[in-house]
C-alpha cells in the first residue's frame, strides 16, 4: 500500500514506470467492467444476476479505488467505498430478500434471446468506441489517454445497462440494468481527472433515492399485484382510448 | 347635327310603329306558309290581327290567388320585347337610341322578359305552369349563353357590340369568315329556341306532356293573353331581323339618309321578313317535334359553335 | 417615409374602438331588455358614420398611422388609402343595414347573449381588416373576424349540424389564415420587414412572386369560397342568424375579396403574363358550381351561399382578367376589369345581404328555411315579397338594376382580351366568358326557382298560410338595400366614377370618366364600341308598359272576373300538386348535374292497391367533399388511429425507443466527418 | 434596511431558501386549511422575491447566476407557482370533500409542492451544471410521489413510468454533464470551474467540438425526456392525467419549461462555439417530430387531461423548433411562445379541474355543452383553448406567426412540415372543444365553488400579450434571444 503510493509520486523513472503501469491497470479494471456486463446480459437466474452484478460493483469500486490512487484525489476513496458498500453488498442482498419475499420466480425472462442480446452488446460496445475516440481524437494529449480509454468503456457500460432494461422483462433486473448504467457513469465520472465531489454524492444520492422509491413502489405494487412484472403494472392504464 | 338627331327620332319612331304593325302579320305569314306547305288553306295571313282584337274586347279571367305579379307580367313582358325590337336596325342603321343599349342588353332584355313569364307561370300554383316554367328555364340557361357567344363573335369582328356599328361593318363588307358562318348556325338555332318553334316546342298545341311556352301562360286569358301573343310575335320579328341585319345587311338605310334610301331600306326590310318567314315555314315542316331531353343536346350543340367561332377569333387576332 | 393620419383614418379607428365597445357592452347587457336596442342601434350609429367618412375618403389622400401596438419593434401599422375606403364602404353599408335588421330581427333570437356580443366584434374585425398596412395586424384582424364570425355561427350551438358547420368553418379559416402567413413569410423574408411598406419595397422576384399568387389564391379563396375551399360557406353561412349570414355572405367575403388585391395587386410586385390564368380559371369554375349547386338545394339559405359562390367567381374572373390586362401593358383594359370586379363586389354585397334578410324574414314568418314548406309568400307578405323580387332580378343579372351592369362590364373586359399576346389566355378567357354566360343564365333560372316556389303559389303548409310580414326595422333594412341595387343599375356611371381612385392606385390608369358622357349612360372604352344606359332603358320599358296599359284600358275592356284556375280543367288540386323545388330544378338536373354532381333520383313507387305513398329521393355530392376532403379527413383519422398505439405500449418498450434514439444519434455522431 | 438593501443587491439566494424553509414548515403544520394559505403565501413571498430580480444586479457567483436568460424563467415560475398554488387551495377543498385525499396526504402535497419550488428555483438559478442536475433530478423525483399521490392502480403506474424514463434520462444528462467537464477541464483546469457555467461560457471557443457534441447529444435526450419531446414524452400524458390538476399545471407550466432551460444553456455552450455540429438541426427534427406526433394522438383521447397533455408536447416541439431554427426572431418567438404556452396553459387546466370536478369525470365523453351548464367556465375554456390553438388576440398567435413567417424564409420545406402539424393539431383541439363547450350539455350542473382569479389573470396576460408587449419585455427579450444565437 505504502509503496504504491511511493511509486504515486517518485522519481521520475519509477514515474514513467508507473504512468503505464496506471494506464494498464485502469484499463484493466474499466475491461472488466464491460466483461461483467456482458456476463450480465448472459445470465438467465435472477440470483446469479445480482451475484454478477455485486461482482461489477466490486470491480467498480476496486477500478475508482485505484483512480483515487492515481489521481492523488483521496475523495474518490469515498466513492469506491460507496460503490463497495451499497453496491456490492447491500443492495444485492435487499434485491435477493425481495426476490424472496414476494416470491417473485427465479428465472429472468427475456424479450430477446441471450445470442442475439449479445451481438447486438458487441456492436454497441463497438459503436461506443469509435464514437468515443473519434470525439476524442481532436484533443489528442489534452485529454490524457488514460481517460479517453476509460470514457470508451464507461459509455458502453451505460448502453450495454441500457439493453439490459430494454431486453429483460421484469422489474428486478430492471432495475439492475439500470444500476449497472449508473456504474457507467461514476466510471466515467472518476475517469474525469479532479472532477468535483458533487458528482460522487449526486451519484450515490441518486442511487439512493432510487431505492428508496423503488422500494415504496414495489410496496405498493405488491399492495395490489402478485408480481413486479412490469408488464403487470402496463395492464391497468388510464384512459385506453 | 341638329337634323341629323330629328331624321334619327323619325327613324326610331317609325320603327317602333313598324315592328308592332308587321309583328302579327309575319305570323300570319308564317302560319299561311306552313297551311299550305301541309296541303291546308289555312286561315288569311292577317288572322293574328283578328285574334288579337278579340282577346283585347274579352275580360280577362284570373284565378282566385294569381297575385299583382301575374297580372303586371304581361304588360312588362310586352314592354321590354318591344323595347328589345325596336332597338334592332330594321330598314335603318340611324336610331337615335341604339347607344342606349347594345346587343348584350337586347339579349338580358329578352332574358328578363323570360325571367318574369316564367315566375308568372308559377304564380298560379298548377302543375302545368309548373311544367312550363321549369322547362323554360332549362332550355333559356342553354339558350342565353349560347346568344352570348353568338354576340362574342359578332362583337369579335366588328369591334363593338353596338348593333348598328356592326350591321354597318357587316354592310362595309368583312369577307367571309368562318367564325360567322358557325355564329348563324347558332343564332338559327337559338332563334328556333327562343320563340319556342319546332323542333324545340309547338306553339300550336296544347298536348299537356310536350308544350312549353303553351304551358306557361295557360292561365291567361282576355288582354294580357293577347299581350303575350303580340310579345311573342315580336320576338320572332326580331330574331328574323337581327339575322337580316347582322348576315344580310344589304339595303339598311345608313344614319341621316334621304328619303329614297329610307323606301329602298323599308322595301329590302320587307323582302327579307318574307324570306324569313317561308325558310323558318319550310324548316319547321320538315322536321318533328323532339323530345324535351333532346332540347339540351340541340342547344348545346348551339352554344359549341358559338364558343367555336369565339375562340377562332381570339386565336385568328394574332395570326 | 411616415405618412400623417387623416380625419378618416382617425374616424374610422374610432369606429372599431366603439365597435369593440359596444361588444363589451353586448356582454355585459345580453341577459337585459336593454341589450339589443343599445348593440344594434349602436351598431347602426357607428357604421353608417363609418360608411360616409370612409366614402370621403376614396378620393382623399392617404392616411397612415403607427400604434405601439402588435409587433413590438414595428408597431401596428394602419393604412387607409382608396381602396381600402372602397371596402370599408361596402363593409359599412352591408353591417349598418345588417345592424337596422337585426334591431328587429334580434327579437326573435332566443339566445341573443350569443350573438349580442359577438356582433359587434365581427364588424370590428371587418373594419379593421382593410386598415392593417402590416402582416401581423393584416392576420390578426383576419383571424379575429374569423373567430367572432365562428362564435356566431355556432350561436345555435343546440340545432343539429351547427356546431359541425362551425367546426368546418374553423377549420377552413385557419388553413386560409395559415397560407396568407406563408405568404407573408415570404413577401417580409424579400423585404425583411412586415410592414407593408417594406414589402413593396423589396417585392418578390421569380418563382418567390409565384407562390405568393398561388398561397393568397388559398388563403383569401379559402374565405371567398372559390371551389374546391368552398364546402365551409354553405354549412356556416345558413347556420348563423339571418342577419349575420347577410354579413358573411355579403361582406365578409368581399374582405377576402380585399385581402387578395392587397396582395396580388399591390404587395407581390409585377404580375407575370400567366398570373391571370389561375385566377381567371378558378373563378369561372366557382361560377358554374356554385350556382348549379345552388340549383340543387331546397334550403332557403342554402341556396343563397351557393350563390354567393357563383358571385365571387364572377368577381375573380374580373380581377383575373385586370391581372392578365396589366401584365401585358393593356392599362385601359385592366382598368376596366378591375373596375367591373370592384363594381360587382359592391353590388353583391347589397344583394346578397337584400336576399338574406328577405329568407330570415321568411324564416321569421314562417319558421322554415325549406323551400317545399312555403309558398304564395307574395299575398302575406307584400313588402317582402316586392323587395326580395328586386334582389333576385338584379341578383339573376337583368337590366336595369345593378347586377347586370357589373356583369355587362366584365363582358366588355372579356371582349377586350384578344388583344392579350399568351396563347394560354387566348384559350381560357373565352371558355371562362362562356362559363360566365352560362353561370349567369343558371343563376336567373336559380332566382326563378327560389322567388317562384317561395313567394308564388299556393302555401304549401299551415305556417305558410297564415305568415306575417315582418317588422318595421327588417323591412326598412331591406327597402334600403333594394333603393340601393336600384339606384346603382340606373346610375352605374356615378359608381364608376367613385371607384376609380382605388382603380388608378393598383392599375395605373384610370377608366375614362363617365360623368361626362351624355344621358348619364356609361361607355367603357369608346362610344362606337359599346355602351349602356340603364336609366334610358328602364324609362322605355316603363313608359312603354304604361303605355300600353293605359292604352289596353282605355280602348279595350279593363274587366276582370276570378275564377278557378283552369289547369287544363282539373279541379283545383292539392297545393303539394304544384311543382316543388326538387321537381322545378328536375331538368337542369338532369342535364347538368348528372355527371358533374352524381345527381340521382331514386323512385320508390308501391305496388298497386298499397296505400303506401310513392317516394322520390334525390342524391347529389359535392366531388370537393367525396374527392379532396372526405379522403383527407380519413387519412388523418387512419395516422391517428396507426399514431395511438403508442400510448400503449410497455414502460419497458418506451426504454427501448429512448434507447433506439440514443443509438440512432450516436451513429450519426459516428458517421458525422 | 442593511437587510433590505442586501435583499436588493442579491435576492436569488432567497428565492431558494424561501421555498426549502416553508417546505419544512408545512410538513409540520396540522391543519390543511392553513397549510393552503401558507402554500399561497410562500409562493407569492417567492414571486415578489423574483420581481426583485430585475433590479439585482447580474452577478455570477460560485453557486448560483443571475443572468437575463434565467430570470425569464424564474420570473415566470414563481408567478405560474404563485396562481397555481391559490388554484389548488380551492381545488383541494373539493377533492377532500369527495374524500380522494386525506388530510395527511395534503400535509405531504404542500411540503412536496414547496419542495418541487424550491428544487425548480435551484435549478434555474444555479451556476454549477452539477447542481442544477441535482435540483432538475430532485423536482423529478418530487413530481413522481405527487402524481402518484391518489394512490390508483392509473397514478402508481403513470407514477412508475415517470419514474422510470425519468431516472434513465437523469443518467444520460449525468453523462452528458460529466463529458462537458471532461471538455472543459482541459481548457480551465481541474476542479470546481470546470462546472461552473460563467466560467465554461467564457472559455466555450476554445473547447473541443468532437466530444462537445457528444456530450449534447446525451444532454438533449436527458433533458429532453424531462422537456416531453417525442419519442422520449411517454411519461408526460399520464402522469398529466393521474395526478392532481395542479400538479398537472405546473408539470405543464413549469416543469417542461425547466428542462427546456437546461437544453438551452447547454445550446448556448454549443452556439457560442463556431466548431460544433450545429444542435439546430436535432431539436428541429425533434420539435417537428413532436408537433406531428402529438397532433396526431389528440384526435384519439378520451380524458381531458391527457388531451392537454398532448397538447403541451405538440408546443414543447413548437418551441423546441423554434430554438431550434435559431437567429434574433425565431429564438424571440420561441421564449414568447414558451411563456404563452405556460400562462395559457396553466389556465386551461385550472378550467379542466373545475370542469372534471363539477362533471365528476375526466372522460371526454361525459363533459359536453359546458357553455350552457356552465357559461363562465365553458367560456373561460374556450378562451383558454383558442388561445392555445393561436387563434387571435392570443399572445400564442404572435409567437406562431414569428416562427412560421421566419421559418418559411429560412426553410421553407420545414415551415410547411410545421404548418402542417399546426392545423392537425388545431384540427383536433376544435373537434375536442366543440363536443366539450358546445351542444347539449351534459348531467352535472352544481356550481363551481372555487375562485376564477387565478384563470382571469392567465388569460387577461394572455390576450393582452397578443396586443401588446411592453417595450422593457420586448428588449430584454430581443437580449436573451441574441445571448441564445
Amino acid at each position: 500500500m505504502d509503496r504504491t503510493l511511493e511509486i504515486a509520486h517518485g522519481t521520475p523513472l519509477d514515474a514513467a514506470l508507473s504512468a503505464s503501469l496506471v494506464f494498464d491497470v485502469a484499463h484493466l479494471f474499466a475491461g472488466a467492467l464491460v466483461l461483467i456486463s456482458f456476463l450480465m446480459l448472459y445470465q438467465d437466474r435472477l440470483y446469479a444476476l445480482l451475484k454478477v452484478f455485486a461482482l461489477q460493483a466490486v470491480v467498480l469500486s476496486l477500478s475508482v479505488g485505484w483512480q483515487a490512487l492515481a489521481q492523488d484525489a483521496p475523495h474518490l476513496y469515498v466513492t469506491a467505498a460507496i460503490a463497495l458498500v451499497f453496491k456490492a453488498v447491500v443492495i444485492p442482498l435487499a434485491l435477493a430478500r425481495m426476490v424472496a419475499r414476494l416470491g417473485i420466480h427465479r428465472q429472468v425472462e427475456t424479450v430477446v434471446s441471450i445470442g442475439p442480446t449479445m451481438l447486438a452488446g458487441i456492436a454497441l460496445v463497438a459503436l461506443s468506441l469509435v464514437v468515443m475516440l473519434k470525439a476524442t481524437a481532436a484533443v489528442g494529449g489534452a485529454a490524457d489517454a488514460l481517460a479517453r480509454e476509460d470514457l470508451a468503456f464507461a459509455l458502453s457500460v451505460v448502453l450495454l445497462g441500457l439493453l439490459m432494461m430494454v431486453t429483460r422483462r421484469n422489474a428486478v433486473s430492471q432495475v439492475i440494468g439500470f444500476m449497472s448504467l449508473e456504474n457507467g457513469l461514476i466510471l466515467a465520472a472518476t475517469g474525469a481527472k479532479g472532477m468535483p465531489l458533487v458528482v460522487e454524492i449526486s451519484v450515490a444520492f441518486s442511487v439512493l433515492i432510487a431505492l428508496i422509491v423503488i422500494g415504496i413502489f414495489l410496496f405498493r405494487i405488491r399492495e395490489r399485484f402478485d408480481t413486479v412484472d412490469v408488464d403487470a403494472l402496463d395492464r391497468f392504464r388510464g384512459g385506453r382510448a | 347635327m341638329a337634323n341629323l338627331q330629328i331624321a334619327n327620332l323619325l327613324v326610331q319612331g317609325t320603327q317602333m310603329l313598324l315592328v308592332l304593325a308587321l309583328a302579327p302579320l309575319l305570323t300570319g305569314l308564317v302560319r299561311k306558309v306552313k297551311a299550305r306547305l301541309t296541303r291546308r288553306r289555312g286561315a288569311s295571313v292577317f288572322q293574328p290581327y283578328r285574334d288579337l282584337a278579340r282577346l283585347l274586347n274579352k275580360e280577362a279571367v284570373l284565378a282566385h290567388n294569381a297575385s299583382w305579379l301575374f297580372r303586371a307580367v304581361p304588360y312588362l313582358l310586352f314592354a321590354a320585347t318591344w323595347v328589345a325590337a325596336a332597338l334592332v336596325p330594321t330598314f335603318g342603321t340611324g336610331l337615335i337610341f341604339s347607344w342606349s343599349a347594345d346587343l348584350i342588353v337586347i339579349t338580358a332584355l329578352l332574358g328578363s322578359a323570360r325571367f318574369f313569364l316564367a315566375l308568372a307561370g308559377m304564380d298560379v300554383g298548377t302543375s302545368f305552369g309548373g311544367i312550363g316554367s321549369s322547362r323554360e328555364v332549362m332550355i333559356s340557361s342553354l339558350a342565353e349563353p349560347a346568344m352570348i357567344m353568338i354576340v362574342f363573335s359578332l362583337a369579335l369582328v366588328a369591334h363593338s357590340t353596338q348593333l348598328s356599328t356592326i350591321a354597318s361593318v357587316m354592310v362595309a363588307g368583312v369577307g367571309l369568315r368562318v367564325s360567322l358562318a358557325l355564329a348563324l348556325v347558332a343564332l338559327a338555332i337559338v332563334a328556333v329556341a327562343e320563340n319556342g318553334r319546332i323542333p324545340v316546342d309547338n306553339p300550336a298545341t296544347h298536348l299537356e306532356l310536350t308544350m312549353v311556352h303553351e304551358a306557361m301562360v295557360l292561365e291567361y286569358s282576355g288582354r294580357h293573353l293577347a299581350l303575350i301573343e303580340l310579345a311573342a310575335q315580336l320576338k320572332l320579328l326580331l330574331f328574323i331581323s337581327l339575322v337580316a341585319c347582322v348576315f344580310v345587311p344589304w339595303g339598311l338605310a345608313p344614319a341621316g339618309a334621304g328619303a329614297g334610301a329610307v323606301v329602298l331600306g323599308m322595301a329590302s326590310y320587307g323582302a327579307k321578313l318574307a324570306a324569313g318567314a317561308v325558310l323558318l315555314a319550310v324548316f319547321e315542316t320538315s322536321i318533328a317535334k323532339m323530345r324535351v331531353f333532346r332540347v339540351p343536346d340541340f342547344l348545346g350543340a348551339a352554344l359549341m359553335l358559338g364558343l367555336l367561332g369565339t375562340l377562332l377569333l381570339f386565336v385568328s387576332r394574332i395570326l | 417615409m411616415a405618412l400623417a393620419p387623416t380625419v378618416q383614418l382617425l374616424a374610422a379607428l374610432s369606429a372599431v374602438a366603439a365597435l369593440l365597445v359596444l361588444a363589451v357592452a353586448g356582454a355585459v347587457l345580453a341577459r337585459g331588455p336593454l341589450g339589443r336596442p343599445v348593440v344594434y342601434g349602436g351598431a347602426l350609429a357607428v357604421t353608417l358614420l363609418a360608411a360616409v367618412s370612409a366614402l370621403t375618403a376614396i378620393p382623399a389622400p392617404i392616411g397612415g398611422l403607427v400604434l405601439p401596438l402588435g409587433i413590438p419593434w414595428i408597431g401596428a401599422n394602419l393604412r387607409l388609402d382608396a381602396l381600402s375606403a372602397v371596402f370599408l364602404v361596402v363593409v359599412n353599408l352591408g353591417g349598418a343595414a345588417a345592424s337596422l335588421y337585426g334591431l328587429g330581427y334580434g327579437r326573435h333570437d332566443h339566445a341573443p347573449e350569443r350573438v349580442l356580443p359577438f356582433f359587434p366584434a365581427f364588424l370590428a374585425g371587418m373594419n379593421l381588416v382593410p386598415l392593417a398596412a402590416d402582416a401581423y395586424t393584416f392576420l390578426l384582424a383576419w383571424e379575429f373576424m374569423s373567430l367572432a364570425s365562428w362564435a356566431l355561427v355556432i350561436s345555435h350551438d343546440k340545432e343539429a349540424g351547427n356546431v359541425q358547420a362551425g367546426l368546418v368553418y374553423i377549420l377552413m379559416a385557419s388553413f386560409g389564415t395559415l397560407a396568407l402567413m406563408l405568404a407573408f413569410g415570404l413577401l417580409a423574408a424579400g423585404g425583411g420587414g412586415f410592414t407593408f411598406e417594406a414589402m413593396r419595397a423589396a417585392p418578390p422576384t421569380g418563382w418567390a412572386g409565384a407562390v405568393v399568387l398561388v398561397l393568397a389564391l388559398l388563403g383569401a379563396g379559402s374565405k371567398a369560397g372559390l371551389v374546391p375551399l368552398h364546402v365551409w360557406l354553405p354549412l356556416a353561412h345558413p347556420a348563423a342568424p339571418s342577419h349575420v349570414s347577410a354579413l358573411m355572405s355579403g361582406v365578409m367575403t368581399k374582405v377576402a375579396v380585399y385581402g387578395f388585391i392587397r396582395i396580388v395587386f399591390d404587395l407581390a410586385g409585377p404580375p407575370d403574363w400567366w398570373w391571370g390564368i389561375p385566377v381567371i380559371v378558378a373563378g369561372a369554375i366557382a361560377g358554374v358550381v356554385g350556382v348549379l349547386q345552388a340549383l340543387l338545394q331546397s334550403d332557403t339559405k342554402r341556396v343563397l351561399a351557393f350563390s354567393t359562390i357563383e358571385n365571387i367567381g364572377l368577381i375573380f374572373v374580373g380581377l383575373g382578367l385586370a391581372l392578365a390586362f396589366k401584365a401585358s401593358g393593356f392599362g385601359g383594359a385592366a382598368a376596366l376589369a378591375f373596375t367591373a370586379a370592384l363594381f360587382h363586389v359592391f353590388n353583391h354585397a347589397a344583394m346578397k345581404s337584400l336576399l338574406f334578410f328577405g329568407a330570415g324574414a321568411v324564416l321569421t314568418a314562417t319558421g322554415s328555411r325549406v323551400m317545399d314548406r312555403l309558398g304564395g309568400l307574395i299575398h302575406r307578405m307584400p313588402v317582402t315579397s316586392v323587395v326580395m323580387l328586386i334582389g333576385a332580378a338584379a341578383i339573376s343579372a337583368l337590366p336595369p338594376l345593378n347586377g347586370f351592369a357589373s356583369e355587362w362590364l366584365v363582358f366588355q373586359a372579356i371582349l377586350l382580351s384578344p388583344e392579350l399576346p399568351a396563347w394560354g389566355l387566348k384559350l381560357s378567357v373565352p371558355a371562362a366568358g362562356a362559363l360566365l354566360a352560362l353561370a349567369a343564365a343558371l343563376a336567373a333560372a336559380c332566382f326563378v326557382r327560389l322567388y317562384g316556389i317561395v313567394f308564388l303559389g299556393r302555401p304549401r303548409s299551415e305556417q305558410a298560410a297564415n305568415a306575417h310580414e315582418v317588422d318595421a326595422f327588417s323591412r326598412a333594412a331591406m327597402i334600403a338595400l333594394a333603393a340601393i341595387c336600384v339606384a346603382a343599375g340606373l346610375f352605374p356611371g356615378l359608381v364608376i366614377d367613385a371607384l376609380q381612385p382605388a382603380v388608378t392606385a393598383l392599375i395605373g390608369v384610370k377608366m375614362p370618366a363617365q360623368s361626362e358622357v351624355a344621358w348619364l349612360s356609361i361607355v367603357p372604352v369608346a362610344e362606337s364600341r359599346s355602351s349602356y344606359n340603364g336609366l334610358l332603358v328602364f324609362l322605355f320599358i316603363a313608359s312603354s308598359a304604361l303605355l300600353t296599359a293605359f292604352i289596353i284600358h282605355r280602348l279595350a275592356t279593363g274587366a276582370v272576373r276570378r275564377a278557378p284556375p283552369w289547369d287544363c280543367g282539373f279541379p283545383n288540386a292539392d297545393p303539394v300538386t304544384q311543382y316543388s323545388a326538387g321537381s322545378f330544378a328536375q331538368p337542369i338536373r338532369r342535364v347538368f348535374a348528372r355527371t358533374l354532381f352524381a345527381a340521382r333520383e331514386r323512385v320508390e313507387m308501391p305496388p298497386p292497391g298499397s296505400l303506401a305513398p310513392a317516394r322520390i329521393e334525390i342524391t347529389a355530392r359535392d366531388p370537393a367533399w367525396a374527392f379532396l376532403f372526405l379522403p383527407l379527413a380519413g387519412l388523418v383519422e387512419r395516422i391517428a388511429t396507426r399514431a395511438n398505439r403508442l400510448q400503449y405500449l410497455t414502460i419497458r418498450q418506451y426504454l427501448a425507443l429512448v434507447f433506439g434514439a440514443l443509438v440512432l444519434l450516436l451513429l450519426v455522431l459516428a458517421l458525422w466527418t | 434596511m442593511s437587510f433590505l438593501s442586501g435583499l436588493l443587491v442579491d435576492p436569488a439566494p432567497l428565492l431558494v431558501a424561501v421555498p426549502a424553509a416553508s417546505a419544512v414548515l408545512l410538513a409540520l403544520m396540522p391543519s390543511y386549511r392553513v397549510g393552503a394559505l401558507v402554500n399561497v403565501a410562500a409562493c407569492g413571498l417567492t414571486f415578489a422575491l423574483a420581481l426583485l430580480l430585475f433590479g439585482a444586479p447580474r452577478i455570477a457567483g460560485p453557486f448560483l447566476i443571475v443572468d437575463d436568460l434565467n430570470i425569464v424563467f424564474v420570473v415566470l415560475n414563481t408567478f405560474v407557482a404563485f396562481t397555481t398554488a391559490w388554484f389548488s387551495a380551492g381545488y383541494i377543498a373539493h377533492e377532500l370533500e369527495t374524500g380522494r385525499l386525506t388530510p395527511l396526504n395534503l400535509r405531504f402535497y404542500h411540503a412536496m409542492y414547496q419542495v418541487l419550488l424550491g428544487a425548480m428555483t435551484l435549478a434555474l438559478l444555479s451556476n454549477n451544471l452539477g447542481v442544477m442536475w441535482v435540483a432538475i433530478e430532485v423536482a423529478t423525483l418530487t413530481t413522481v410521489l405527487m402524481v402518484g399521490l391518489y394512490r390508483t392502480e392509473a397514478a402508481i403506474e403513470a407514477a412508475w413510468k415517470y419514474f422510470m424514463l425519468g431516472s434513465v434520462g437523469i443518467a444520460l444528462a449525468l453523462f452528458g454533464t460529466i463529458l462537458v467537464y471532461m471538455v472543459a477541464q482541459p481548457v480551465v483546469g481541474e476542479g470546481a470551474d470546470g462546472m461552473i457555467w460563467s466560467v465554461l461560457m467564457k472559455h466555450a471557443h476554445n473547447f473541443d467540438p468532437a466530444l462537445l457534441n457528444v456530450a449534447f447529444v446525451f444532454l438533449l435526450l436527458g433533458y429532453g425526456t424531462k422537456v416531453g419531446l417525442a419519442p422520449l414524452h411517454a411519461w408526460l400524458p399520464d402522469a398529466h392525467s393521474e395526478g392532481p390538476t395542479p400538479i398537472s399545471a405546473v408539470l405543464s407550466g413549469l416543469l417542461l419549461n425547466v428542462a427546456l432551460f437546461a437544453v438551452l444553456r447547454f445550446k448556448s455552450l454549443l452556439a457560442a462555439h463556431p466548431g460544433t455540429l450545429a444542435p439546430g438541426p436535432l431539436m428541429m427534427a425533434m420539435g417537428l417530430g413532436s408537433l406531428l406526433l402529438a397532433g396526431f394522438m389528440l384526435y384519439r383521447r378520451r380524458d381531458i387531461k391527457r388531451l392537454f397533455a398532448y397538447s403541451s408536447i405538440e408546443h414543447m416541439g413548437i418551441i423546441a423548433f423554434a430554438f431550434g431554427l435559431g437567429g434574433p426572431l425565431a429564438n424571440f418567438a420561441g421564449l414568447l411562445h414558451m411563456t404563452m404556452h405556460s400562462l395559457t396553459k396553466s389556465a386551461i387546466f385550472f378550467a379542466v379541474g373545475h370542469a372534471c370536478q363539477v362533471k365528476g369525470t375526466q372522460e371526454l365523453a361525459q363533459i359536453r355543452g359546458l357553455t350552457t351548464s356552465h357559461p363562465l367556465l365553458g367560456w373561460s375554456l374556450v378562451a383558454g383553448v383558442v388561445a392555445i390553438a393561436g387563434l387571435p388576440p392570443a399572445g400564442v398567435f404572435m409567437s406562431e406567426f414569428l416562427v412560421v413567417t421566419s421559418a418559411f424564409g429560412a426553410r421553407p420545406w420545414l415551415a410547411l412540415i410545421l404548418v402542417l402539424g399546426l392545423l392537425i393539431a388545431f384540427g383536433a383541439l376544435m373537434v375536442k372543444l366543440s363536443a366539450i363547450a358546445f351542444g347539449e350539455p351534459s348531467p352535472g350542473t352544481d356550481p363551481v365553488k372555487a375562485s376564477f382569479v387565478p384563470m382571469g389573470v392567465h388569460l387577461a396576460l394572455v390576450f393582452a400579450a397578443g396586443l401588446y408587449l411592453p417595450p422593457e419585455l420586448v428588449a430584454w427579450f430581443r437580449h436573451v434571444a441574441a445571448v441564445l444565437g
